[in-house]
């Protein structure tokens, strides 16, 4: 098990909770609050050690399409980076929905 | 086209069950009331620790819905879930007993007890279980086993316990995983790789047939909602722990030292016709016994040489006003399985017979019976025709039995000089108002054997062995158990094979303060959330969720 | 003058190979127990050898014999298979009774194959497409020998191949017409057969074998082990691909993605409403995710390449869907059926293990050289083509007054496959693979040229939209993933292909990933495949579901 | 049936492993030998104590299955395990096998620089992991490509300088654990020539036979009928990686019904069975003769 901790500047404020996921082999959940402060902040503790690097590029893949601004906290079970970025974007959908 | 109730998860299984529209989380997701237990074992944990509470109408119906996580930790219950469970039935047995109906269900695909938090699990089931029992006297408490995961473990004696059990083909139901009997008593005895043997003895087509599991239905979420509520409307009950005569009669039948297929099994089930059964007091002998803590500290208490019972692995008998059970080793008994004292078919449903037929005779009385238990339970019985003949309803038996009697009012105190494990404790032990534990290194206090936990878990028993270090829920001694706050004393200057006389005196002042302790107290078991331990640090995650739980409760 | 030239020497030659086996033979018949002895005496060192390993039916009475045949009598066999599944296939290199192989797919035996290459155990030919191996038989991979299965044969030597021909008349047919020696095993001998598939003229030798020749269930797919992402870029390729180009005529690659699409017709492509408006003409093998489709209605005919364990009752109970004889059973054809699949159908979708840059797959990974079979023949655009359908047409350039249309060639991938390796690499491993098989061409199974869509769990990208190598490459970058390739791409530049409809996200589309969900699927369980069956498809006991 | 016999190396040893075997079989392997077996803690920090009783377990296991009637049909040894291999195709004799293994461990200790070792590598493919010993190795601080364990697990093998450097480098790259293993050795790579050569010499001296079944050679993972090959893999398989990957391959592609993997430990099958999920699997392990006798029976009934 690892902790990862990410932050990015985003531009579209989440204004509402959003949960997708379960923590299920290789599947994982995703909680997105409004923001704390000015920054958009992920709090990842995920089962598979050693992919930082691919979380990194993940989730710079997702904000650069879907600006987020919120407070994220993500349980992984060893989701693929495909599962990874379906959740995600299940929870961007989420969002949009609501408003 | 059907519409799959199985393929849903947790969160939308409980609202598929309700009306559109009708259902309200309780305590959900955006609390990330997370399990403080697995991070510490590096185990990723969820926001809703497996266990999701929807309440809402089922045909207008005031309905709350239990859905357990089967994909997270195989839907084990530990301290949160368990809680969780717990606050939310016992705020329906409030409602109820308010005259505001409300009738749970709750949905099993667990394996039991989550091992990681091995002695949380098996505490949090044994109160499942108690409020279950307290319900029924209100209103039908409904189960439902949809498959994948099935029902396991703990969870099994549960479901044993509850009005009424519905099922879908594609669900098993066993107290013991294959692997576990695997593991414990060798391949030859069940072997886990056998996909048609595990489906023939514990899928629930088996099942129905022998009254572990009471309707099939198709896995369609409209024929499982109508199943729930006509079970609901016509109130139904399997009276599933009283028919220990039925049981006991079965169980004369066959032979255990032959083989026993499924097919044959379904015969005698069909043929047998229940015969009643007396079990007659434990006395004195001049055979000693097979050696246990158990046998020890029972004839010692009790003043018996040389106890021998009619059922030689259930040891009862009165003494001074109060009752004295034990479970004790017996080398050459018939049932293989039970021989080093483990709880297997027939003790539980002796245990329940004795244990009712108290509470029958004390029903007018105003002060009732106590009812000592003498805990030395190494294990359930690991076994074939223990799973093919469905042991945990034995063991449901006599929990069902020991709660009824505590809720009647009867003090149920455990003295515990020896192990106390798993569906053993559960059975014989766990539903007990006040538990006295001797500060003894020898006892074993867990849900599993290292051996069977490491393979379930897929770690290395040195792995095991490393959580069990940080983690007290993990342990496997009475020194660590003593911090969840469950014991009412811990005796430090008694040991578990030294019974002398200044010892069995100390224990016996130790028994009466504890009875006279729960004199004018509630009947439930939240003496346990209740010890300074508790409060402290031992079930702060329990009682933080039973605020939030009562907090949510009515909105 | 000369002398005149003997025109007829093969004959002579397979008269005389016959005539020395004759003790062995009562007419056409030999016994069982005689069979290494017949494969001994009528296999000559160097001879082209058809061994029939076809995708699924494999001739395993023959295979294994032909491995205990005497090396000192019959070696140097040149094989030639379509398929290579059997161990035996490759022991026979082994035992240096065979050294050189033609074949097309190996995928059961790709990394023996790999190794006998390298170490010079085995020399190949080619490794071919099926329709290229199957159009050598008659120039000039012509056999000596051909050894077959059949079910069931008469006293005539009349061969019953039904459900599972495959390519059994095309490998007989070969040798029958060019003095070759055919040699059969059969299941079954009996008094009447329920149709002739093979005449037994064209029957050299037949052998009734030990136990039924193997079949394997290949094209069986569990819909248990669909998941959510096979959902999401199966709703993708409907909206985005089948119903943009109202695709009728096609063929579904062996995987999950496909099957996952099949059962999404009856439900999403429902609500779609494009039932009878995609998705009527089939070649394809009787799959069994296909059933609620047919059942819905969505199916017209399906023709088969091969046959596939389970489905007999369930065709035989739908002529009209399928290519089934008088006596209720379907005949399969490979050799048609891949003319048809690379001829006449609008499109092709299948899935790959590695996409490089440009946008050329492959299934060969280091050390396993499986060879493709028949993708590269429908995973290819017949240029002769000339057709009129509409998705032929929609891929016409406008501005091209001579212009003609292409099939539709579709590749669907995870980014990320098994073990988290990435799909989208800058190069094959196909390209070191030619360089130690010593291959004259690095096998690519389908070309960037062929492939005009590929989809992943991001979105599509429309290859044949794209104007230039750079542009396709960017579109592929675009729907990557976290890939190596896919890391490559400019947010900026996404933007501008989204616009220009090149790359769609499954937002372009009106795809709701919150949909993507298993409950969709008509069938979630094999059991729910029985039912939809009406209890007549009866599924392989490696596929039963206990629960 | 057809089986598939997995003899693991070196790792999975603990003290008190040896309590359940024959001890008139220990006593003459201690004879044969010359080594005393401790099967302790303490013992298990020695490379002749390790090899010589995981070996021990093995044949002991080996003669008991076979005894009973079963043998392989493929045999599949990982390192050390090539002994056990042998000795379960019938190539080499009990008494010679413990002699080879004797010494092979003796040669290792002494041909023991300070400052060699392994490191392991998991999450990057082989062909990525060639490239990062390519970029570190040099004369004078020698890194090489060793075991492929899996398709994604591949280990090194060197001087720890370089070991260290090529972690590294892996970790930048993406992998997911880049550690040293506690290996004393650069085991399985060029730098065991010496230890090799010695081996090779006493292996001359040695009566073998050719295999009974196929035999899965750890230097090029082909499987083999040949003695030569086998020969070669006793001696040499110190010099090479071990391609157990590629071992398994092929192994899979004789379509084994059964497996069965001898002591210590269980983590082939689990990789194995990972690879196909049909097979019947046998961990000795974590059952007795009595157990794999019950299950073979009943798998052969099938």
């Amino acid at each position: 098990m690892e902790k990862l901790h990410f932050e990015y500047q985003n531009s579209e404020p989440v204004e509402k909770f959003a949960h997708v996921g379960a923590v299920a082999s290789g599947d994982l959940e995703i909680l997105v609050y409004p923001a704390d402060g000015e920054k958009t902040t992920l709090d990842i503790t995920t089962g598979s050690d050693g992919f930082g690097k691919v979380w990194q590029n993940v989730l710079d893949r997702f904000f650069a399409r879907y600006p987020l601004n919120g407070k994220f906290i993500v349980h992984d079970f060893g989701a693929t980076p495909g599962v990874v970025n379906l959740r995600l974007t299940q929870a961007m959908e989420v969002l949009k929905d609501e408003k | 086209m059907k519409n799959s109730f199985v393929e849903l998860n947790g969160r939308q299984r409980a609202f598929a069950l309700v009306d559109e529209n009708s259902g309200r989380e309780l305590v959900g997701p955006e609390y990330d009331m997370i399990s403080p237990h697995l991070e510490p074992q590096n185990i990723v944990p969820e926001s809703d620790d497996g266990v999701i509470l929807v309440k809402g109408k089922l045909n207008g119906k005031d309905v709350v819905v239990i859905s357990i996580e089967g994909k997270f930790q195989g839907g084990g219950i530990g301290e949160v879930s368990g809680a969780k469970i717990v606050a939310a039935l016992e705020e329906a047995l409030d409602d109820n007993k308010n005259g505001k109906t409300i009738y749970p269900i709750i949905i099993l695909d667990t394996g039991g007890v989550r091992l990681q938090e091995a002695n949380y699990g098996l505490l949090s089931i044994s109160e499942i279980q108690n409020a279950v029992i307290a319900l029924k006297k209100y209103v039908p408490v409904i189960g439902l086993v949809p498959g994948r995961v099935g029902s396991f473990g703990g969870m099994s004696i549960t479901s044993a316990v509850l009005s009424y059990l519905i099922t879908t083909q594609k669900a098993r139901i066993a107290l013991n995983g294959p692997e576990v009997i695997e593991q414990e008593a060798g391949v030859r005895e069940f072997d886990s790789s056998d996909k048609d043997l595990i489906w023939d003895t514990l899928g629930t087509r088996q099942r129905v047939k022998t009254g572990i599991a009471d309707e099939l239905v198709e896995d369609d979420v409209e024929t499982i909602r109508t199943a729930i509520s006509a079970a609901i409307d016509q109130k139904k009950d399997a009276h599933r722990t009283d028919q220990a005569d039925f049981y006991l009669t079965l169980l004369d039948k066959i032979d255990f030292s032959k083989p026993l297929t499924t097919d044959e099994y379904r015969k005698i089930f069909s043929e047998t016709k229940a015969e009643k059964h007396e079990i007659p007091v434990t006395v004195a002998s001049d055979t000693p016994g097979d050696k246990s803590r158990g046998r020890l500290w029972f004839e010692k208490l009790t003043g018996i040489k040389n106890a021998k019972s009619e059922y030689p692995t259930v040891l009862a008998a009165e003494v001074d006003g109060k009752e004295y059970i034990a479970i004790v080793p017996d080398k050459h008994n018939r049932f293989p399985r039970v021989r080093n004292g483990e709880v297997g078919l027939q003790e539980g449903f002796v245990i329940s017979k004795i244990v009712n037929k108290i509470v029958d005779e004390d029903k007018d009385k105003e002060v009732k019976r106590p009812i000592i238990l003498i805990v030395d339970v190494p294990s359930q019985a690991y076994g074939y025709k223990e799973e093919l003949i469905g042991i945990h309803i034995s063991l449901a038996s006599s929990a069902a039995a020991y709660a009824k009697a505590r809720q009647a009012g009867h003090p149920v105190i455990d003295f515990i000089p020896g192990d106390a494990v798993s569906g053993g404790f559960l059975a014989h032990g766990l539903q007990s108002n006040r538990m006295i534990a001797l500060a003894d290194k020898s006892i074993t206090i867990q849900a599993m054997s290292k051996a069977s936990a490491a393979r379930i878990t897929q770690r290395t028993i040195a792995e095991l062995e490393e959580a069990t270090k940080h983690v007290p829920a993990m342990a496997y001694d009475i020194f660590n158990y003593e911090k969840l706050g469950a014991l009412y004393k811990l005796v430090h200057d008694v040991s578990s094979w030294d019974a002398n006389d200044d010892a069995v005196k100390e224990v016996h002042d130790l028994i009466d303060e504890a009875i006279a302790s729960t004199k004018d107290q509630p009947t439930d078991l939240h003496f346990r959330y209740e010890t300074p331990i508790a409060m402290a640090s031992g079930r702060k995650a329990t009682i933080k969720m039973r605020e939030m739980v009562d907090d949510q409760w009515d909105k | 003058m000369t002398e005149e030239r003997n025109w007829h020497t093969h004959r002579d030659a397979k008269n005389a190979r016959l005539a020395s086996a004759s003790s062995l033979l009562n007419g056409k018949f030999a016994k069982t127990e005689d069979v290494v002895k017949v494969l001994n005496t009528l296999i000559k060192p160097g001879d082209k050898v058809v061994l029939e390993g076809d995708n699924q039916k494999q001739a395993s009475f023959l295979s294994e014999a032909l491995t205990k045949v005497d090396p000192d009598q019959v070696h140097d066999l040149h094989m030639i298979m379509s398929s290579i599944s059997r161990p035996e296939h490759l022991d026979i290199f082994d035992l240096g009774i065979a050294s050189k192989m033609d074949f097309s797919f190996a995928g059961p035996q790709s990394t023996r194959v790999s190794q006998m290459i390298a170490d010079g155990t085995m020399t190949v030919g080619d490794i071919h497409t099926y329709l290229e191996l199957f159009g050598r038989l008659f120039i000039d991979l012509i056999p000596n020998v051909v050894l077959v299965a059949a079910d069931k044969v008469d006293r005539e030597g009349n061969l019953y191949t039904g459900f599972n021909t495959e390519e059994t008349p095309t490998i007989v047919e070969a040798a029958a017409f060019h003095d070759g020696i055919v040699i059969v095993q059969a299941n079954e001998v009996v008094d009447k057969l329920p149709r002739v598939d093979i005449p037994a003229d064209w029957v050299d030798v037949v052998i009734p074998a030990d136990k039924p020749y193997q079949l394997e269930p290949l094209f069986t797919r569990d819909p248990q082990a669909i998941t959510e992402l096979q959902i999401l870029m199966g709703m993708m390729a409907i909206k985005g691909i089948y119903a943009k180009h109202k695709v009728q005529t096609l063929n579904h690659g062996v995987g999950f993605n496909t099957s996952a699409i099949e059962l999404l017709l009856p439900t999403y492509g429902e609500q779609l409403g494009l039932k009878g408006k995609i998705c009527r003409n089939w070649e394809l093998n009787p799959t069994p995710t296909l059933i609620p489709a047919i059942e819905s209605g969505w199916v017209e005919s399906i023709h088969s390449f091969g046959g596939e364990v389970g489905m007999e009752k369930y065709i035989a109970a739908r002529p009209d869907i399928f290519f089934v004889g008088k006596d209720g059973t379907m005949r399969s054809n490979r050799a048609l059926g891949q003319v048809a699949g690379q001829y006449a159908l609008d499109m092709f979708v299948g899935s790959t293990l590695q996409i490089d840059q440009w946008g050329n797959s492959s299934t060969v990974t280091n050390g396993r050289l499986s060879g493709f079979g028949g993708a590269p023949n429908m995973g290819s655009n017949p240029t002769g083509r000339r057709h009129s359908t509409p998705a032929w047409q929609s891929l016409k350039p406008d501005d091209d007054p001579l212009a003609k249309g292409q099939k539709l060639v579709v590749q669907m991938v995870e980014t990320f496959g098994a073990n988290k390796k990435p799909v989208f690499v800058d190069h094959l491993d196909a390209e070191e693979v030619r360089k130690e098989a010593k291959l004259a061409n690095v096998p690519i199974m389908i070309y960037s040229e062929d492939t005009t869509h590929i989809v992943t769990e991001e979105g599509i990208a429309y290859l044949y939209k794209t104007d230039s190598m750079e542009e396709r490459k960017a579109a592929i970058e675009a729907i990557a993933g976290v890939t190596p390739v896919g890391l490559r791409s400019d947010p900026k530049e996404v933007k501008k292909l989204r616009e220009a409809g090149i790359v769609a996200l499954p937002e372009d589309l009106g795809v709701r990933r919150e949909d993507a969900k298993r409950s969709l699927l008509a069938a979630q369980t094999m059991d729910d495949l029985v039912e939809w069956s009406h209890g007549l498809y009866n599924p392989p006991a490696k596929f039963r579901s206990w629960s | 049936m057809r089986s598939l016999w997995l003899m693991p190396g070196q790792g999975g040893q603990k003290a008190r492993m040896l309590a359940e075997v024959d001890p008139e079989l220990k006593a003459q392997v201690e004879t044969w030998t010359g080594v005393k077996l401790l099967d302790t803690e303490e013992g298990y920090q020695d490379s002749q104590q390790i090899q010589l009783s995981i070996l021990l377990l093995q044949v002991e296991q080996i003669d008991q299955l076979q005894q009973l009637g079963w043998q392989p049909d493929l045999v599949a040894g990982h390192s050390l395990g090539v002994f056990g291999a042998a000795y379960a195709a019938k190539v080499i004799g009990k008494e010679d096998v413990f002699k080879l293994v004797a010494l092979r461990a003796k040669l290792m200790q002494d041909s023991c620089p300070a400052g060699y070792g392994m490191g392991v590598i998991v999450g990057l493919s082989r062909p990525a992991v060639k490239k990062l010993v390519e970029q570190v190795h040099a004369d004078d601080n020698p890194v090489y490509l060793s075991n492929q364990n899996a398709e994604m697990q591949n280990t090194i093998s060197g001087k720890i300088t370089a070991i260290q450097s090529v972690l590294e480098l892996a970790k930048e790259n993406g992998a997911a654990k880049a550690k040293l293993l506690k290996v004393p050795n650069p085991s399985h790579s060029p730098l065991m020539a010496a230890a090799a050569k010695k081996l090779q010499e006493f292996l001359q001296t040695l009566t073998l036979q050719a295999p009974e079944c196929i035999y899965l050679t750890n230097f090029n993972g082909h499987a083999t009928r040949k003695l030569q090959d086998v020969a070669y893999d006793l001696g040499n398989n110190l010099i090479h990686p071990v391609y157990w990957e590629t071992m398994m391959q092929v192994a899979l592609e004789y379509e084994p019904t059964v497996s069965c993997e001898f002591s210590p430990g269980t983590a082939f099958t689990r990789l194995l069975k990972a690879k196909m999920d049909q097979l019947q699997t046998v961990t000795l392990e974590t059952m007795s003769i009595d157990d794999a006798d019950f299950l073979f029976n009943k798998w052969e009934k099938k």
